[in-house]
């Protein structure tokens, strides 16, 4: 019954799609915004990767929403995990195999580094904050299973999440004040394109959404591992 | 062949949105049902990408000097699809949270013991 | 004149800073959305005259209108935006003392964003902008429907989560398809170029539109999750969920049907859906026992009589609908308030337990009764000119099935007003079982309660005072020109 | 080249079917996390190198591991 009434509503949703896409003809050029952001890019935000200017640059704002997103689910996470009176460790632990423990000593700065380096360069090469950001919660997450025991200090993370996120609130209200008298208008220095302190605004907007997305996401690995029951 | 290269990313996106919404409607385990948004949450962001796709386009990086500007993929649907994988990952965290909650009070993962409220 | 960004950024530095100031002390976390509302009541409010005059128009990042995120703050917009702080206002003086248990910090950093979301909804002017917000307003409902952790809480926020997460899959894949076919994200641009294309494949993108934002406007049948939700979270939530949430829902829907599709073809279909939902939340109410749920249907049946009015699309009965809005918001939160601390104190939602608390909380129960005339529709509560208009607009318009429609309306008003009747008298005349000692609410909780008392009573009897300006939100919605021209220049 | 596509369009999508039909969840999260390694190299295929590196950070690690992190606190077969 359940799978009948399921398959019509597909059904249904289907045909609509298809429909529509009948209209979107695949792989054809069809739309000014994208040609106009590929054109002026450089010169609006100095940023050479265009997808990142126009993540930071022109839709900054939605960016702004986004880390907003993630940071409620972290938090909500751990409202909802704390509820039934938080805390204790965790159980059930069993220390991990040596190679792992070393492997891991010897690895976890090294993929902070290449989160770091992610992040830093988003404006010139592929990749970015939310990249970077997931890279290093990785790290954190490698952390875990290297150590059971082991956590992170919340207070640290909270910190973090909170001040790389007023970071990018206050760029933006400076934006605001200062320079084109708009929210998040890149007012710094655009510098030469392709060298890593150019760009205005976007090195620095990204290093702070790195390091909240990272923290976040190791804060919702952690708030999944602590053991509550 | 042209057929393919018309329509294999759109029938891989709508493939998948399909499969993640017959998961969302059958299945009656949580974590299932978590597994079907996430597949679903793939789908859309396929479908997205796939509309930005322009035929022998590059990626949208100004990585050598020599690269013109004719010929790049639109790079909105990408910034648009970061968003959204953000915006995907934070549900399914959330989500998985409740798993648990739901789990530590019952006992079971299966939504139809829930009896507490009306499905 | 500020920027009407500053009502979004503001708030969201300052649910940043909760964490940070919850670290120094857990109280003082509790006054940081206080602060963050009454921020956004003042700019409103000061902004409200300019905006009634010109829609406010501000380009995020300094580029030009269709490839910048714009922000409109037009009469809608600025009104939507004061209401919802007034609202979090009254709500977060509440939660001062309502909320004293669990995660205290993340709920008041959870609920300063919910007020930041539902701000960015209804203030943006780009399409994938206002999924972005209606992903921060959903998100932090999810989260707060659980805050209890309880058993209900847990499920009826999964049940939410699901069906939410569905709505949004839905509504981004629409959001793609408008991309596809427009190339555009700027809803006054989209609305330009509306005549440009082949209608079919606009539609389904529209209906995948509808569809998704239509589960968080609770509009019949994708309001499964509504009562559940609405009746398990803790009652300061429920206030929001019910006064704000489903309405900046609604707003959305209605925004992308009047401006950016300009579909004229979907309004009656829309008239029959509200109709549905009217009788299908009034007559489900009737049958609740339990406080929270009767509520909580009575919310579906206020949105849906809001979309038949909206769906008219005319400027009385759009006007009508505004009107209803804002009573429903003020209504419907101050009973919520009220019944959160009668639930607090008898212990239980059932309504047969509320005997006898007109005499143990006198004003908490004179709080309730005025928020339920109101909603009925009884003068001289605010609830009495918006349905008045709503009536009037709708008679006025010719069609023997509309005036059929009207009278059904009006029974839907009856049996409104029989549950409610019902559960003033088990407040007042139904001896308690035993005689307990009278306890009224803290002074905090009583003192946002008697805000919307005053408002409810002051509106009522002066109508006059935001009927102007839901005029010309009305014609701001009717007109779609106006809205590009003064987007695009 | 575009038979390598279709291929790997071809094993997406049977993921996808498999994490539909697996009664033990945590073949099914394998699965759904094949599902995102195959998309992000479609991605890439797609010249979506931003969106590829994502899907494959986010989408094929991190939510892998905080879905087996879940199994292991529930319970790992669908009833």
């Amino acid at each position: 019954m359940r799978l009948a009434v399921g398959l019509i509503l597909l059904a249904v949703i289907g045909v609509g799609i298809a429909v529509s896409l009948g209209g979107i003809p695949f792989g054809a050029p069809k739309t000014v915004i994208g040609d106009h952001y590929v054109d002026s890019a450089r010169d609006d935000t100095g940023a050479t990767n265009v997808v990142t200017s126009v993540v930071v640059g022109y839709r900054a704002f939605d960016t702004l929403g986004e880390v907003t997103v993630l940071f409620v689910a972290a938090l909500g996470l751990g409202a909802v995990l704390a509820a039934a009176g938080g805390g204790g460790g965790r159980s059930g632990v069993e220390p991990a195999s040596l190679i792992l423990r070393v492997g891991n000593a010897f690895l976890f700065p090294l993929i902070l580094l290449f989160g770091a380096y992610i992040f830093s360069h988003g404006h010139l090469t592929p990749g970015g904050g939310f990249q970077g950001g997931a890279i290093i919660a990785s790290a954190f997450l490698l952390v875990y299973l290297s150590s059971p025991g082991k956590r992170i200090s919340a207070t640290r993370a909270r910190a973090t999440e909170s001040l790389s996120g007023l970071v990018f609130v206050v760029v933006g209200l400076l934006g605001l004040t200062l320079g084109a008298h708009n929210f998040l208008a890149n007012f710094l220095p655009k510098g030469v394109p392709n060298t890593l302190f150019s760009a205005g605004i976007i090195p620095v907007v990204y290093c702070a959404i790195g390091l909240k997305v990272g923290s976040e996401l190791a804060g919702v690995v952690d708030g999944l591992m602590e053991e509550t029951g | 062949m042209s057929f393919l290269h018309d329509y294999v990313y759109y029938i891989g996106a709508f493939g998948l949105v399909a499969v993640g919404l017959l998961i969302l409607l059958v299945k009656r385990n949580l974590i299932k049902l978590i597994i079907g948004l996430s597949i679903l949450d793939t789908g859309v962001n396929m479908l997205l990408i796939s509309v930005g796709y322009i035929t022998g386009g590059t990626a949208p990086i100004f990585s050598r000097p020599g690269l013109s500007e004719g010929g790049m993929v639109d790079p909105v649907p990408q910034a648009l699809v970061l968003t959204a994988i953000v915006i995907g990952v934070a549900i399914l965290a959330l989500a998985l949270g409740l798993a648990v909650r739901f789990y530590k009070n019952c006992g079971t993962l299966d939504l139809r013991t829930a009896k507490e409220l009306k499905w | 004149m500020v920027s009407p960004v500053v009502l979004l950024a503001v708030p969201l530095g300052l649910a940043l800073c909760v964490p940070l100031v919850g670290m120094a002390s857990r109280k003082a976390a509790g006054f940081v959305p206080v602060a963050a509302s009454l921020f956004n009541l003042v700019v409103s409010v000061g902004l409200l005259p300019d905006a009634l005059e010109e829609p406010i128009v501000a380009n995020l990042g300094g580029f030009a209108p269709p490839f910048a995120i714009t922000l409109f703050a037009g009469p809608v917009g600025v009104l939507l935006s004061a209401l919802v702080a007034l609202a979090g206002l009254a709500v977060s003086l509440y939660a001062l003392s309502y909320i004293s248990e669990g995660p205290t910090i993340r709920y008041h950093t959870l609920y300063t964003l919910l007020l930041v979301g539902a701000t960015g909804v209804v203030l943006t002017g780009d399409v994938f902008n206002l999924f972005v917000f209606f992903e921060i307003l959903c998100i932090s409902s999810y989260a707060l429907v659980a805050y209890v952790g309880d058993r209900a809480g847990t499920e009826a926020s999964i049940k939410y989560l699901i069906q939410g997460a569905l709505g949004s899959a839905l509504l981004l894949i629409g959001i793609g398809l408008l991309y596809g076919l427009f190339g555009t994200l700027n809803m006054a641009d989209i609305a330009a170029r509306m005549g440009s294309v082949d209608p079919g494949p606009v539609f389904v993108a529209m209906v995948l539109i509808i569809t998704g934002l239509g589960v968080e406007a609770a509009i019949f049948p994708l309001n499964a999750w509504l009562p559940d939700a609405h009746s398990s979270a803790p009652s300061s939530i429920s206030a929001m969920l019910s006064g704000i949430a489903i309405e900046v829902g609604l707003y959305a829907v209605v925004r992308m049907v009047f401006t950016v599709f300009g579909a004229s073809s979907m309004l009656m279909f829309l008239v029959f859906m509200g109709f549905l939902t009217l009788l299908v939340g009034e007559l489900c109410a009737f049958a609740q026992s339990n406080i929270k749920r009767m509520l909580a249907y009575s919310s579906i049946g206020q949105m849906g009589l809001i979309v038949f009015a909206l769906a008219l699309a005319t400027v009385h009965s759009v006007t009508g609908g505004l009107f209803q809005l804002v009573s429903h918001t003020l209504s419907k939160a101050l009973l919520f308030l009220a019944v959160g601390y009668m639930v607090y104190r008898s212990g239980s939602m059932e309504i047969s337990s509320l005997e006898g608390m007109g005499r143990r909380m006198p004003l908490t129960s004179f709080a309730f009764t005025v928020g339920a005339f109101s909603l009925v529709g009884l003068p001289p509560f605010i609830g009495f000119p918006s349905k008045f208009l709503i009536v009037r607009s709708a008679l006025a318009e010719q069609g023997v099935l509309l005036q059929v429609l009207v009278g059904l309306l009006l029974a839907a008003t009856v049996v409104e007003g029989a549950y409610f009747l019902r559960v003033i008298q088990t407040v007042y005349f139904k001896k308690g079982r035993q005689q307990e000692a009278r306890r009224e609410a803290p002074a905090v909780a009583l003192f946002s309660m008697f805000v919307f008392v005053v408002l409810i009573v002051v509106i009522g009897v002066y109508p006059n005072l935001i009927s102007n300006a839901l005029e010309s939100g009305a014609s701001e919605l009717l007109e779609r020109a106006d809205y590009v021209r003064s987007v695009l220049g | 080249m575009i038979i390598v596509v279709s291929l790997l369009v071809l094993a997406m999508l049977a993921a996808a079917v498999a994490a539909l039909v697996y009664r033990d969840l945590l073949s099914a999260v394998i699965a759904s996390c094949l599902v995102s390694l195959l998309a992000s190299i479609l991605f890439l295929f797609l010249q979506a190198p931003d969106v590829a590196m994502a899907e494959a950070s986010i989408g094929a690690a991190l939510v892998t591991a905080i879905f087996v992190i879940t199994i292991r606190r529930t319970k790992r077969y669908e009833e």
